[in-house]
């Protein structure tokens, strides 16, 4: 019997031969599933061709190229991935490690030709067909991520334990902390343009995670002879142009290099930079000032071999990173690290030595070969409005100066200070300090031109100087400082509108129905900071080339009209360390060249 | 009658052996053909060949030649990062490249201590059984394909495809899916898929009557099936032979069941077992198979959570290292036991990775001395039933 | 020697609708195969654009002469069964060169195509070729057994061997064709015509997954487009074969058509849902029923 | 498992004894006493099934380590024994008798490797490769991507351009850097 | 019955020297198995006798409608070469069904038009890729799928697959996607189709013209050439 139905069941197949067939009527063009992984876009405008597609890809399908119309420029590298049919696999690896998240996938599948030097296009580039198709795959979300998208909290004192003294209260990564947050880097590279000392930045990261600080103690000190300072106080413009960054938290550059200097004994530094045996070769160089510019041009020269003399004005040397950052910023002794290797390597400094007066500029000529200034910018600058030449205005500059000399500063219980930098930033969590000290709280108001978002100032700086209380209040332009009976009584503001006008320039615009007052018995200015080039004789002052704006015009060298002077640091780039410690580098280079020719 | 026509050769006349041992196999007297099944042969199964040596319609000799396929995966993976071994080595394996992904995932997180989000162990085991699914698609019709009843095949395959699509809505492809990855996977599953998969699993439902009706109840199959292609129970450890193909004879052996892994332990399920160990108890368990993975697609669909995280931190992709050390991690494809061995030597990339296919064994020793005596005719039938995958040889 | 222009005018004329039919059944065939595998296959135009296909193909290689004749011999059998086939009964026109004492020819003519084509695919050195080639032989000779059996006893039954005079005797009613008069025979025969047509289970002459795809393998091009002018021609001529012994023959060209698409859906419908038997499975399995069957039949006469 | 490994070790001298998971152990065993190690687990633990034969190849330290790898199906363990051979004429005992699959992996090894198994049947032929003529492949110092660009027609007009250097091309052609970053080689 | 009559003019010994020509003796030949046999070119076409150009039929329209009978009816060898071959399946049953578009697998060469070079392709199958196109029929055609056919793909840096496939013998579409879906290989077909029509699909003749060239590229990288040179 079963044998008669294994004959018969096979039969009930045929049953299908009145159904209707399953095929799909039009297979050509079908639309594939919303996550398809099909033919790569790139939204080219987010895209800032870092690369990291180019180096996740196993199968080398891309090529990073440069594309019309797209401009090198700080955070883009004007490169856009060309992508390579003949090698893709559609993995989308490229598309979920993408840092700006631009590159994606439509969900087309179709390419067909009999060219096969055809299959490599630049997505959002090259037209295609796919270009507008918002389906396919995507990074998935949430909690997908091929790194670290949050940065690895910086250890600090607790505002409580900070705001009564000067001692540092950022504490520095640990080993593991460091590791983990140089496993966020990608390596992209696009941070070391933006670097006005051009640092390797990725490679002293790698250096990090291969846990070989000397190794990367040696690539800082390629670049940057003052790692210690700039770990801490560095105004970090790589971390804005950080492509991990556009995506979550940059990579704490800054806090990487402080870990490197941090973990590196001084007094190995020797050994570890290979800088025991430097040969002199004879020539002399005069530096003036001791600040970053100064001091860089005065270690790379030593390196080179020449013979250099710092001459500084103040008792110890650091110029504005120790007379105008303070203390609990950036602590003398990390200072003196810095500095004492940089004099160890045979540099003479010479303190309390005012060029002009004590010794001039051409007695420096006759005895050197060349001269460096780097003497920055420490006069402040006023706001000019009416009641400014009162006797409780101060400058920051003055302010910060006096107390890292260690002298005695007016503090008074209400102070407001004009200004929305750094510098502003510091002079109010100092005078915070102060304040707490002498009268157990604090109350210090800063107020800026500038809104909350375009402050110049670093945000962590806002928002730790709120932590110790004090009250950032921004958006404001002063218009005059009222006093009753010789007494300052508080500033008047109106609302500022907007700093800039369209074409970029500085031009407020204020609201002039919209005002506050700020009481106040002391106000502290801190809207920028004059050069003081008193030391430069008239005759020397002919042959050096000034803009309209009285600004030196210095060549890439840094050399100025008068061929054996070489101007750098803040004078020529504004304030701020990195760009002097670039400037330095550089001249140094320039004066070696300007030797090397003048025999 | 049967014995009337039952011409069993008698390997007592020829061919003679030699005084070696070997076989004195003259090509030139006439009496032996060589013939190649393979590499360019509809009969295949992949792209291997098997060279036989016939006389009559008897195999006298067979010899399985492979590397047609080979791309040298385990010396590419050497030079590529942990996370880009990925798509190139879920390629090693065609038919179910989500097994690939596991091991390789699993060995990585085994050795860098990383734990999975349990909703992403869900979605592996889901993954994991949509393969074998698609794959038995193939295999359990695929069966009567070798006795030229293609029907089944063209069911299967539209079935199997559907399963495809499934695939693609959740992982983004349609072959190399790249959904498992380490630390997760690369997806939660997609509005309304449990409804979608749902419908396909009724058409398999179906299916599984019809390949029923048309296979196993089929006098003729039954005929071409039953007694060909025997594996004995003593050959299961001297062959290493695993997965279905040592469950028709009755050895039950299932990683699944021996050493669980990913969310097995939760399923409810016990692998099917036949006794005979010829071609069609091997249909058999794989038909069995076939039933039961539907079930436990529907067992997993319904007790997974909701949402979840899909995939637990890890270092950096882009330069991730792992400390010396070597493991091995085994899954069970639907050809018996697929492992990996794994050795990293603290760099960035792995020191040496070895693929453990079944039918690195099935394919090579087991096919070779299970083809002797064989009807050329069987030749096919042999290869497929032991579900031979030739890149997973070779790699 | 008159020759009847006529006469061959129709039957060359007979000879293109057969060849046209033959290739327009066979896409019917895979159409039909294709809806049970729930798709729709190929166009209904398919087969001729095969063959010009298969004409167009430029170059084209040759192992020898027997070669070269392998094809030939096997078209010159299906057209001279088709010659001395009578087509539509009652028409002179239509009955070609049939004769008495025709049947025996024609089962001579089964063979002969067979036989040129055995010799021509052995001599392309292909071992697929051979292997299929002796179980084709094999195969067919079992096959003729039951079928000549079947055709004897209605020989016997009919008291002929005139294939038109078998026709004759079934005119007047479906009650008198052979079907019902003599069932054993016929059972036997259209047993035997499952291995006739090729057709799975009995497909391992060519059987693609085993020895792809037996004698044919090396034939390629033209010498392809005439074995598949030649299989057209074979499938439409041998169905008109049994219908003409066992179904009553036809009358009109449409009743052709009609009976020998189902005589040959038969061994389709059979093949679509069964695997091939091996060779000695498939021997024995023509030894016993259908030969028990025509035995039986020439028994029972 | 445990009191497994103090069985043997009163017979062998195993080291670098390692415990990956509860049931896989991997082990070290000198050379000479590998097979006997091997055979006396079939024979007498119940190491029924061989899982893989394998090779590590350790250039730095001029050995090949060649990993056997048994599984006793009763209990549910796994072994792996790892023995270190010379990467000079390179040549360990072979054990195809022991299973049957194990002539297959020689093979490979032989063909991948260049390590000699003298008596393995057929492990001179051609496994995967045919007619190769290099070093063997899988060796640490044959280089792939070398070989392929030199053997197989990359196509063309292909030129990429590292982010970083090409920024201070573009930038800052002159002024002094580290040098480029060097992204694909640790 | 003159001597004469035996004698031949020069066109005629022309046609019979090129009958006797070296390729065309019969020679002892070592197959791949090792055996010795003994060929005749004349009869076994067993030669390596360089490949002809077929030019295609001199009158346009009868060409033309050929071609359309060739577009129409495209013959693909079932040779899975690579991984590409697990989308082939599908393409032939239920789901996609390309017997509507023409297109049927062949289980030989000499029988099929088109070679599917789904991948791909290690040294060891191109040998065999290269023999089986060989055997197959002017006008043939080659459909290359996924990357890996146009500059390696995935395994770009593998030792055992080639780069590009367009060294080894001529290719006429590539579709891309690794692997491509058969939709997009349907599109592919179309896409010859096209070019079939067009009168285009020439790379048979394409092959013999540049023969020494692509055996030269062969000849490179298929270390142990122990087949003769042509359509053995």
């Amino acid at each position: 019997m079963g044998k008669i139905k294994d004959i018969l069941s096979p039969f009930t197949a045929w049953g299908n031969v009145v159904k209707e067939p399953v095929t799909i009527k039009k297979p050509i063009g079908r639309e594939a599933a919303p996550r398809y992984r099909g033919f790569h876009k790139n939204d080219i405008d987010t895209c800032i061709g870092c690369g990291t597609c180019e180096v996740i890809c196993e199968n080398e399908a891309i090529d990073l190229v440069p594309v019309d119309g797209i401009e090198t420029k700080d955070g883009d590298s004007g490169l856009r991935p060309m992508i390579d049919y003949g090698r893709c696999c559609w993995c989308a690896l490229c598309v979920d490690v993408c840092t700006t998240g631009s590159l994606t996938l439509s969900n087309e599948y179709t390419w067909v030709s009999e060219d096969p030097d055809e299959f490599r296009f630049i997505p959002g580039v090259d037209k295609k067909s796919w270009d507008d198709n918002e389906k396919g795959w995507k990074k998935p979300e949430p909690n997908y991520e091929f790194y670290g998208k949050k940065r690895v909290e910086m250890p600090e004192l607790h505002a409580e334990d900070r705001d009564k003294s000067f001692i540092e209260f950022v504490t520095g990564y640990s080993k593991q902390q460091a590791e983990e947050e140089a496993d966020r880097c990608v390596e992209c590279g696009i941070c070391t343009a933006t670097c006005p000392a051009h640092m390797g930045i990725p490679e002293y990261i790698k250096a990090i995670r291969n846990d070989d600080l000397e190794e990367g103690l040696r690539i800082l000190y390629e670049t940057n002879p003052l790692p210690e300072i700039c770990g801490r106080i560095c105004t970090h413009k790589c971390e804005d142009v950080c492509s991990v960054g556009h995506n979550g938290d940059p990579i704490s550059i800054r806090w990487l290099k402080r870990y490197i200097a941090d973990q590196n004994p001084s007094e190995k530094y020797k050994e570890i930079l290979n800088a025991e045996n430097i040969e002199n070769n004879g020539k002399k160089v005069a530096i003036i000032g001791s600040g970053p510019s100064g001091l860089s041009a005065a270690y790379y020269l030593a390196l080179t071999g020449y013979e250099c003399t710092i001459f500084e004005k103040l008792p110890e040397a650091g110029g504005m990173m120790r007379y105008g950052i303070p203390e609990y910023r950036l602590p003398y002794d990390q200072i003196d690290k810095d500095i004492n290797y940089i004099l160890s390597l045979g540099v003479d400094i010479k303190y309390n030595v005012n060029i002009g007066t004590d010794i001039t500029l051409d007695k420096l000529k006759k005895d050197y070969d060349a001269v460096f200034a780097g003497t920055g910018l420490h006069l402040g600058r006023s706001t000019r409005i009416p009641g400014s030449d009162h006797e409780n205005v101060y400058f920051a500059t003055d302010l910060l100066r006096e107390i890292s000399l260690g002298n005695e500063i007016h503090v008074s219980e209400k102070i407001v200070v004009i200004g929305g930098g750094n510098v502003a930033m510091d002079i109010t969590r100092s005078l915070a300090r102060l304040q707490n000290n002498k009268f157990g709280k604090v109350n210090v108001t800063a107020t800026s031109l500038e809104s909350e978002d375009i402050m110049p100032a670093d945000r962590e700086e806002v928002v730790e100087a709120r932590e110790e209380k004090a009250i950032i209040d921004p958006g404001w332009g002063p218009t005059s400082i009222e006093i009753e009976n010789g007494k300052i009584k508080g500033l008047h503001v109106q609302k500022c509108l907007s700093v800039f006008d369209e074409s970029g320039r500085f031009n407020p615009k204020f609201d002039e129905s919209n005002t506050k007052f700020f009481e106040a018995d002391m106000i502290v200015e801190s809207i920028g900071q004059g050069m003081d080039v008193e030391y430069i004789s008239e005759e020397i002052r002919e042959q050096i080339e000034f803009d309209q704006r009285g600004r030196i015009q210095v060549n890439d060298y840094f050399q100025t009209g008068a061929k054996w002077l070489f101007i750098g640091g803040d004078i020529i780039q504004g304030p701020d360390v990195i760009h002097g410690i670039a400037n330095g580098h550089k001249a140094a280079i320039g004066i070696d060249k300007f030797i090397n020719q003048n025999g | 009658m049967n014995n009337l026509f039952n011409w069993e050769p008698d390997r007592s006349k020829y061919p003679t052996v030699k005084d070696n041992g070997e076989l004195d196999v003259d090509l030139s007297s006439h009496k032996f053909t060589k013939l190649w099944v393979g590499p360019n042969h509809p009969g295949i199964t992949g792209n291997m060949a098997v060279e036989i040596t016939i006389s009559g319609d008897e195999i006298v000799q067979a010899k399985t030649h492979v590397g047609y396929l080979h791309r040298g995966f385990e010396k590419l993976i050497e030079r590529r990062l942990f996370i880009q071994g990925f798509p190139t080595c879920i390629r090693m394996c065609v038919a179910e490249p989500d097994y690939n992904e596991y091991i390789l995932s699993k060995s990585i997180e085994d050795l860098s201590g990383i734990e999975i989000p349990e909703m992403a162990e869900w979605l592996r085991t889901l993954a994991l059984e949509m393969a074998r699914l698609q794959s038995l698609l193939r295999t359990v019709p695929g069966q009567g394909g070798t006795f030229s009843l293609g029907l089944g095949v063209q069911w299967g395959m539209y079935l199997r495809d559907l399963i495809s699509d499934r695939f693609e809505e959740l992982t983004g492809a349609r072959i190399y899916h790249m959904y498992i990855l380490p630390g997760g996977v690369r997806g939660l599953l997609p509005d309304g898929f449990k409804a979608r998969m749902e419908e396909n699993l009724k058409l398999i439902d179906q299916f599984v009557i019809n390949i029923k009706k048309l296979m196993f109840d089929n006098v003729i199959f039954k005929k071409r099936a039953i007694g060909v292609g025997v594996i004995k129970k003593e050959w299961v450890d001297q062959f290493g032979i695993v997965g279905p193909n040592a469950r028709a004879v009755g050895i039950s052996r299932d990683i699944r069941k021996d050493y669980p892994y990913l969310k097995y332990q939760e399923l409810d399920f016990e692998p099917p077992i036949a006794k005979n160990g010829d071609i069609f108890a091997r249909s058999t368990v794989r038909y069995q198979e076939l039933i039961q993975t539907v079930d436990l697609i529907r067992q997993i669909m319904a007790k997974m959570p909701e949402k979840g995280d899909i995939k637990s931190p890890t270092p950096n992709v882009l330069h991730w290292k792992i400390a010396k050390g070597e493991t091995y991690i085994r899954s069970e494809s639907s050809r018996g036991e697929y492992g990996m061995y794994y050795v990293t030597d603290g760099s960035d990339k792995p020191r040496r990775i070895n693929l453990r296919g079944p039918s690195y064994n099935h394919a090579m020793s087991l096919l070779e001395h299970m083809l002797i005596n064989a009807n050329i005719s069987d030749v096919h039938a042999i290869m497929v039933s032991l579900q031979t995958c030739p890149p997973e040889i070779e790699r | 020697m008159n020759i009847d222009f006529n006469k061959l005018f129709f039957t060359f004329l007979g000879l293109m609708i057969v060849l046209n039919w033959g290739l327009l059944m066979s896409a019917l065939m895979r159409k039909i195969g294709a809806r049970v595998a729930k798709r729709y296959g190929i166009p209904w135009f398919q087969p001729w654009v095969d063959l010009v296909k298969n004409y167009a193909i430029r170059s084209q290689i040759t192992h020898g002469v027997m070669f070269y004749l392998g094809p030939v011999f096997r078209l010159s059998g299906g057209v001279g069964l088709f010659l001395f086939m009578p087509m539509v009964f009652g028409s002179d026109l239509w009955t070609n060169f049939s004769f008495k004492g025709d049947l025996i020819l024609i089962l001579y003519f089964q063979f002969f195509g067979m036989l040129g084509m055995a010799l021509g695919a052995g001599e392309g050195g292909q071992p697929h070729s051979f292997i299929g080639i002796s179980r084709g032989l094999s195969q067919f000779t079992t096959i003729e057994v039951p079928m000549t059996l079947a055709v004897i006893a209605i020989a016997v039954q009919y008291q002929t061997l005139s294939i038109s005079d078998i026709v004759a005797a079934q005119q007047g009613g479906i009650m008198n064709w052979t079907v019902f008069t003599n069932p054993f025979a016929t059972a036997a025969a259209m047993l035997s015509v499952l291995g006739a047509f090729g057709h799975s289970p009995f497909n391992l002459v060519k059987a693609p997954n085993e020895i792809p795809i037996g004698p044919p393998t090396e034939y390629h091009g033209t010498y392809l487009g005439v074995l598949r002018t030649n299989a057209a021609i074979l499938h439409v001529v041998e169905a008109v074969l049994f219908m003409n012994l066992f179904f009553g023959g036809a009358t009109t060209w449409i009743e052709l058509i009609v009976k020998s698409f189902l005589i040959y859906f038969w061994s389709v419908f059979v093949g679509m849902v069964f695997p091939r038997f091996r060779i000695e499975q498939s021997v024995a399995w023509f030894l016993k029923i259908p030969l028990i069957l025509g035995i039986i039949a020439i028994i029972l006469l | 498992m445990k009191d497994l490994l103090e069985r043997l070790n009163t017979k062998y001298n195993l080291t670098d004894i390692k415990y990956q998971r509860d049931n896989l152990v991997f082990l070290t065993i000198g050379k000479e006493n590998t097979i006997d190690l091997v055979t006396h687990l079939r024979d007498y633990e119940g190491f029924t099934h061989f899982v893989l034969l394998s090779c590590v190849d350790w250039i730095e330290e001029g050995k090949f380590q060649l990993t056997y790898f048994l599984n006793q199906p009763e209990r549910k363990y796994d072994i792996a024994i790892r023995t270190m051979i010379d990467r000079d004429n390179a040549e360990m005992v072979s054990a195809h008798h022991l299973w049957r699959q194990i002539t297959t992996y020689q093979r490979e090894l032989r063909e991948m490797y260049g390590i000699n198994f003298p008596g393995s049947p057929g492990v001179d032929e051609n496994f995967i490769l045919e007619g190769w003529d290099d070093i063997p492949p899988m060796r640490r110092e044959f280089d792939t991507k070398q070989y392929s660009e030199d053997t197989f027609f990359p196509r063309e007009g292909r030129k990429t351009h590292d982010p970083a250097s090409y920024m201070k091309e573009k930038l800052y052609p002159t002024e002094p850097t580290t040098d480029k970053v060097n992204k694909t080689d640790e | 019955m003159t001597e004469d009559n035996f004698k031949m003019s020069n066109k005629q010994e022309e046609e019979v020297s090129k009958f006797f020509a070296p390729e065309n003796e019969k020679r002892k030949v070592e197959t791949p198995d090792g055996e010795i046999i003994e060929i005749n070119p004349l009869q076994d076409y067993f030669s390596d006798a360089r490949p002809k150009v077929h030019h295609p039929n001199t009158s346009k329209v009868v060409e033309k409608f050929l071609n359309w009978a060739r577009a129409e009816s495209l013959w693909v060898l079932g040779f899975g070469t690579g991984c590409g071959s697990i989308e082939i399946p599908p393409l032939l049953t239920p789901r996609f069904d390309a017997f509507r578009f023409g297109v049927q697998m062949r289980p030989t060469p000499r029988q099929s038009n088109v070679i599917i070079i789904s991948g791909y392709l290690a040294v060891k199958t191109l040998k065999r890729v290269i023999r089986s196109y060989e055997q197959m029929q002017n006008p043939k055609y080659v459909l290359a799928l996924g990357s890996c056919t146009i500059n390696g793909g995935m395994y770009f840096d593998s030792y055992n697959t080639i780069n590009r496939l367009d060294y080894y013998i001529p290719v006429d579409v590539y579709v891309a996607g690794c692997m491509p879906r058969p939709e997009a290989l349907l599109s592919g077909f179309g896409k010859l189709k096209e070019l079939i029509k067009a009168g285009k699909g020439e790379k048979a003749n394409e092959y013999v013209e540049k023969f020494d060239w692509y055996k030269a590229n062969q000849k490179k990288i298929i270390q142990d050439w122990n087949m003769p040179d042509y359509n053995w």
